[in-house]
């Protein structure tokens, strides 16, 4: 058996969430490297599309047999991956979808489901608090966060929930900080605050512990962070859920890649993981406390 | 030549003087008129102490940024410093070396001060011993310290973990001393401190004829060299500073901590009327400028006028405006 | 005052034809001061016009209204007959009157050929021409009797090469009216010579000079006729056949000036401070020896790039340097200028404004700056002693303020150097190296400042004086040494301390029996 | 001045300006044999053509950055710009404003052109006629370029939706001439012709004067303003340029484009010998500092050694040791 090479291409550990996404990917990397010894997992990580689309063409030049990409941001990328693809290597395409998301791009498509996320987020709130006044912290202005606020939207639909402001938070624990604390000030009463990512709602929660605010019942994040899913696991008022993004996409990804690539099994098509809530009854499956993230 | 030149000129030359430091903060009371018509709760004594909480560590970083640019320096690397400095410390103060939560606080203090302090004289070795522009110097360095955090986090965050630790440090930013929250006397004691320094003492002095003329102040028998190297000291304790009370209110650090911040420390400074040819320090402006940018990003907030996706470009609008204004003050004088 | 300037001709002949500038009742304020009022002048084709007066007496300010850089607060500007608003200086230009500076105005970065032809570049198509451009550039600077290659940077120049590079760059434009600011202040013998002659051409084509001048002699045998300034009034317009430089040092300070040298004893056997052996300034100088009494005043001679500023430089540790130096016996080696400034020996540089002086601090910040830890109480800065010690400065060396909170770059020159010297004086030393102590200055600050000199070797001190003005170092020092190209070729004293004997050694034109 | 001034001074001179000229090109060679040892496949043909067809943006960039800071300015806000202007040309190629793929491109890309200079133009007034430090004026633009982009995005992406556009226009970006693809050709003819202006016209001897000198160049009668302010709109221009093989390679933009390419670009400058005080440009040093970065990073993605962590830190180090380089060559000469 000839020696096989996978290259994965992933963002750089920039914030909570990508931490994640680079800690599974180098697990399941030593992981299949140990199982296949044909195998050779080579991990690269770059902070911006201009900069992923040079690490794909690096990867490309050492030599690769298949393609794991989870794109800092789809479709900057696509022409990238389409060059890779072209000289018959199989790719495996993770999280983000570009908006032509077919077979000329990829041959695996590992889904998260950015939508869903936001999705699941606004049915919870509108289920639990069908009247709540919410305010969201977004992230950053890029596609990923606007599928979110679309998913949410949807999931608020015909509820009584009402969105009294959404404000970027940058994906920073400070920033969120600020925005929470001037939030308090502009608005007397919230009854909820959902700011889509784990990382901002530590400095959600500060804000809220500072203002001494009791009209907060509680936050809701996202993405499955082993610090808010310990808040879930023990039961914090303020944290009753959390909806999980897992960043081990990534490794799925990679095995299913490694599948194809050595034993020959056939892998196409999609699959999606869906964002699957959190709550205090399933969150010991997923807490990684050695996980960065 | 003689008694024929009266005092005219030297007053209208006070008057000037007066303006350029008077100008930001005119420019602050603007915005604090604008703000009122935002919201009806800009102009509670909560809010404003809010703003002026939170704008700690901008306006403390930027009178270290002060010193540096009055000496004709530059440092990009304050944002990620503060990243590494307190990274390390939270690192410290989970490896449980002291026992005692307030002695290991003093100790991790006394850490961050050490860490800024070596951090500042890296900085500023390479560039005056090393000779390399500041630009690039200290751009280079972020990149380092920025790499450095990253590879101490995984990438993940950095979170205090000793709840004793952590609920006996919550206080140095969510406490108060008669209604005032410790970071607002943190601010002013610096800004004190760093005035007395610069406008009273030969160090000071120095600074200045540093950034005014460098070949003058060599030909005075100044060590140029050193008394660079020592605002890029005053720099890296600043940072140290604006870690004390950055660390109790998140208790946690990341690999994006502090980002940008260097943009700001620097446009505080330079809103506050400090020029960036060196020469000229203005701490109290700088202060006033760190305030300025805070209070645009709360009215900002607190306003429903603009839509969430224009705040960066409002925000650099007024950056332009308020730097216009403060010309045509100063010119009409 | 120079070495030789042309014989004029027809000295006493007054200049004819229509005056081509006429201004009148001129009057400039800067701040609500005035510094100019009611100057009344006509300049006409073909003849020297030398202005003349005291530091600060407003020559400089009105010889850039004259040519557009300042816009006049009263009075009007005739050219031919027509009353004219001069707007900016290149209309100034345009219309054929030009101004070489007091100042250098050239860009560093450029060299000697783009900063000449900088503004009216030689085009070539869309490309300029630099190969014409050099040419013109050599030619321009050769004429003016100097050779320096047109693609120098002029970063890399002496303040002497720059002043003709700007000097040539003047004269390029075509002109009618020609205005040199204190063209030779920065010049030797040689070149001023080269110089005067290059002006005698031009009057002689017809065209007006405007000419400023500390060097009165000069003044009087080059110009027609001679305009004297006083605080800012126009005290007289004479023939300068009428007037001997004495009469016009009178007229310009408005006191007896008879006497411009000081007396001064040489000090006889006194102890040997300082003794310097083989001192190598590396590019610069080399193998200098040379030794200083007690209470003498030693002169370095040389010509423009002799390396005189940089051997002091080395000496005092601004500069790198190899060689043995000795003060009061003992050895000493110093890594920095604080060394040597401890050791009792002080620097004046030559550049004032770029070495000496911070232009935009006030003048309290830059008398204490050499000597802070003298004011430091406790952590602080006194800044009431600074006062005092400004107030007393100010007495001591004349320093003429009209207030004590000016900037250092809103004084006149000669109150600079007054200044600089009260600057260094603060540190208290025992050897003063001053560099071109009377560079642009007027002979009411220079008889000052030569009495100071005077005065502090009378007092025990020691002095060096750099000076590339003859008269000047033959009328102050007890011994002069002459250098050429980085070396010390003689030393001249006593009766052999005449102009010639230092030309010949300077120029190595002829050997001398001392070298 | 006598024959006395001896040739010497001036041959060393000339010595010193050669190494200053030719030190970025030293440190391209070391990084290349440094490469060599990272991976067999570094000194590949087709690696080096990658590296430098994708320098590509950066390097044009910062073509327009050695005019402006050679003038004396400074421009923080090509990054967002280069964001803004891709971003409006895209949503024009949506519009199908113009029939025909290839109308449609050429009529982009005179958009792109247009919206380049008038942005320039924008920065360069409000630094010369609203006399504001290019630092401050720069970074307000910076946050209204990325603003208006957040906003014409609505947060999301800007993507080429016509299919043919989008075909037609790959090429330019993946297309090549003689096995040299385009994107290099536009680096070299547009370096070719901006040192051609640079120094073979007087624009160019004008921008070198104002930089060196402000007022000298005023007495000289050059219009400083104007001279600064067309410093601006070429970096604009440059910048639409660099929008131009931009687009065709990610055919989509976001409110992150760009992000730090203004300090990617003025590291190339300085890295290419040019000085951040003005009166100096070194065009094909600039374009061999911004291969210098392009090369770090591939040589960071190509090696195996180093934690993905600590990428950003290792090439801060090797750009401060770059200078380093440099600073030790110039200063042996
Ligand atoms: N820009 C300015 N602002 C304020 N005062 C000025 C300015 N320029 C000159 N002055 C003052 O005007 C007076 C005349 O200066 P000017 O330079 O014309 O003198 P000068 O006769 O040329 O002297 P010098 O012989 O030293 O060159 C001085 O008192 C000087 O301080
Ligand atoms: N920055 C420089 N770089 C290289 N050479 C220089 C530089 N400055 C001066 N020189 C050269 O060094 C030599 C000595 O310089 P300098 O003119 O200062 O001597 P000097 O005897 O002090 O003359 P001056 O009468 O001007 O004071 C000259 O050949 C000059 O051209
Ligand atoms: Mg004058
Ligand atoms: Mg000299």
């Amino acid at each position: 058996q000839d020696k096989k090479t996978i290259g994965v291409s992933i963002p750089a550990a920039d914030h909570g969430w990508t931490a994640g996404v680079v800690y599974h990917a180098e697990r399941i990397a030593k992981k299949l490297m140990e199982e296949h010894p044909g195998l050779n997992v080579v991990v690269k990580t770059s902070p911006d599309p201009a900069s992923q689309a040079n690490a794909v063409q690096d990867l490309e030049t050492q030599g690769i047999d298949a393609l794991v990409i989870l794109p800092t941001d789809p479709d900057p990328l696509v022409n990238a991956i389409k060059e890779v693809k072209s000289k018959g290597k199989f790719v495996a395409l993770v999280d983000r979808a570009p908006s032509t998301n077919d077979d000329s791009v990829r041959d695996l498509y590992i889904a998260g489901n950015n939508p869903a996320l936001g999705e699941v987020a606004g049915k919870y709130i509108a289920k639990t608090t069908p009247d709540a006044e919410v305010v969201v912290i977004r992230g950053l202005p890029i596609p990923i966060d606007q599928q979110r606020q679309d998913g949410f939207d949807k999931g608020i639909a015909g509820s009584n929930v009402k969105v009294l402001d959404r404000q970027f938070g940058n994906w920073n624990r400070d920033d969120a900080f600020k925005v929470m604390q001037d939030y308090l000030t502009k608005y007397p009463k919230i009854d909820v605050v959902w700011c889509q990512d784990d990382d901002m709602a530590v400095g959600v929660l500060e804000a809220i512990q500072q203002a001494k605010r009791t009209d907060i019942q509680y936050v809701v994040a996202g993405a499955g962070s082993k610090d808010m899913v310990k808040k879930v696991m023990d039961g914090d008022k303020m944290i009753p859920v959390d909806v999980l993004y897992p960043p081990a996409m990534v490794g799925t990804a990679m095995e299913l890649t490694a599948a194809q690539l050595i034993d020959q099994v056939p892998v196409h098509g999609t699959y999606i993981l869906d964002a699957t809530l959190v709550t205090k009854d399933n969150a010991k499956d997923f807490y990684f406390p050695d996980s960065p993230f | 030549m003689t008694d024929t030149t009266a005092n005219p000129p030297a007053r209208s030359f006070w008057r000037d003087i007066d303006l350029r430091a008077v100008a930001p903060f005119v420019a602050l009371v603007l915005l604090l008129v604008l703000g009122t018509f935002a919201n009806d709760n800009f102009l509670t004594f909560n809010n404003l102490l809010n703003v002026v909480t939170r704008s700690a560590y901008i306006a403390i970083i930027a009178i270290g940024a002060t010193f540096v640019i009055c000496a004709g320096g530059l440092d990009l690397s304050v944002g990620s410093m503060v990243a590494f400095v307190a990274s390390l410390a939270i690192m410290f103060m989970n490896s449980g070396a002291v026992a005692g939560p307030v002695a290991m606080i003093a100790t991790a203090m006394l850490v961050m001060v050490l860490i800024g302090i070596a951090c500042g004289l890296a900085n500023g070795l390479i560039t005056t011993v090393g000779r390399i522009e500041p630009f690039i110097a200290t751009l280079g360095m972020m990149g380092i310290y920025r790499g450095l955090t990253t590879w101490l986090s995984q990438g993940g965050a950095i979170t205090l973990r000793n709840a004793d630790v952590s609920a006996a440090y919550r206080p140095v930013y969510f406490g108060d001393l008669f209604g005032i929250p410790y970071p607002v006397y943190f601010i002013f004691v610096t800004a004190a401190i760093a005035a007395f320094v610069l406008y009273r003492t030969s160090f000071g002095r120095h600074v200045i004829a540093v950034g005014s003329n460098e070949d003058v102040a060599r030909y005075s028998g100044i060590s140029v060299e050193r008394v660079r190297t020592m605002t890029y000291v005053i720099q890296g304790l600043c940072v140290a500073i604006a870690c004390l009370i950055y660390i109790p209110r998140l208790s946690s650090t990341t690999a994006t901590t502090g980002t940008m911040w260097e943009l700001q420390a620097i446009t505080a400074v330079v809103v506050g009327g400090t020029a960036l040819r060196g020469g000229v320090g203005r701490i109290w402006g700088t202060i006033c400028g760190a305030f300025i940018l805070e209070i645009v990003g709360n009215i900002m907030l607190l306003s429903n006028f603009v839509s969430e996706y224009l705040l960066g470009a409002i925000q650099g609008a007024i950056i332009i405006i308020a730097m216009l204004v403060q010309r045509s003050l100063v010119r009409k004088s | 005052m120079s070495a030789g300037a042309p014989a004029r001709d027809g000295a006493a002949a007054a200049p004819g034809g229509e005056p081509f500038v006429v201004a009148s009742g001129l009057a400039m304020a800067f701040g609500g001061v005035e510094v100019l009022r009611g100057i009344d002048l006509d300049i006409r084709p073909g003849e020297v016009h030398a202005i003349i007066g005291e530091n600060g007496a407003g020559k400089s300010t009105l010889m850039k209204i004259l040519a557009g850089h300042l816009k006049p607060t009263r009075g009007t500007i005739g050219i031919d007959g027509q009353p004219v608003v001069l707007d900016g200086p290149v209309d100034a230009e345009r219309r054929g009157i030009v101004l070489v500076h007091q100042e250098i105005l050239l860009a560093p970065d450029l060299t000697v050929a783009q900063n000449i032809y900088l503004g009216r570049e030689i085009g070539k198509g869309l490309t300029v021409d630099d190969r014409a451009m050099n040419e013109g550039a050599r030619k321009a600077v050769r004429s003016l009797g100097a050779a320096i290659d047109p693609t120098t940077v002029v970063g890399r120049l002496s303040i002497a090469q720059r002043q003709l590079v700007q000097i040539a760059r003047a004269l390029l434009v075509p002109h009618r009216l020609v205005i040199f600011d204190e063209p030779t202040a920065s010049l030797t013998p040689i070149e001023t010579e080269a110089l005067l002659k290059v002006i005698a051409d031009i009057r002689k084509s017809g065209v007006a000079v405007l000419y400023i001048s500390h060097r009165l002699p000069e003044v009087k045998a080059l110009a027609d006729r001679v305009t004297v300034l006083r605080d800012g009034k126009l005290v007289a317009t004479r023939l300068a056949a009428e007037l001997e430089p004495l009469a016009m040092a009178q007229l310009m300070v408005g006191r007896d000036v008879s006497k411009l040298y000081p007396d001064h004893a040489p000090p006889g056997d006194a102890a040997t401070v300082l003794e310097v052996k083989n001192l190598d300034v590396p590019g610069y100088a080399r193998g200098a020896s040379f030794s200083l009494k007690r209470g003498e005043i030693l002169g370095f001679a040389g010509l423009v790039g002799a390396g005189r500023t940089e051997l002091m430089e080395g000496m005092v540790g601004l500069r790198p340097a190899k060689g043995e130096i000795r003060v009061n016996g003992k050895p000493v080696s110093f890594a920095g200028v604080r060394d040597s400034m401890a050791a009792g020996i002080v620097y004046l540089s030559e550049d004032r404004k770029g070495k000496g002086l911070l232009l935009e601090q006030n003048l309290r910040v830059n008398l204490t700056l050499a000597s802070l830890a003298k004011f430091v109480r406790g952590l602080m800065l006194d800044k009431g002693a600074e006062r005092a010690a400004l107030d007393a400065a100010i007495g001591e060396f004349d320093i003429r303020t009209r207030s004590k909170d000016l900037l250092a770059g809103q004084l006149s020159g000669g109150n600079q150097q007054k200044l600089l010297l009260a600057k260094m004086m603060m540190l208290k030393p025992e050897i003063v190296i001053i560099d071109e102590p009377t560079r642009g200055i007027d002979i009411g600050t220079k008889e000052q400042i030569y009495k100071f000199i005077a005065d502090l070797a009378a007092q025990g001190k020691s002095v060096i004086v750099v000076s590339s003005e003859m008269p000047e170092l033959i009328g102050v020092c007890d011994r002069i040494m002459v250098m050429r190209e980085g070396a010390i070729v003689g030393e001249v004293a006593g009766e052999r301390m005449t102009e010639n004997e230092i030309v010949v050694l300077a120029t190595g034109v002829k050997t001398s029996e001392a070298a």
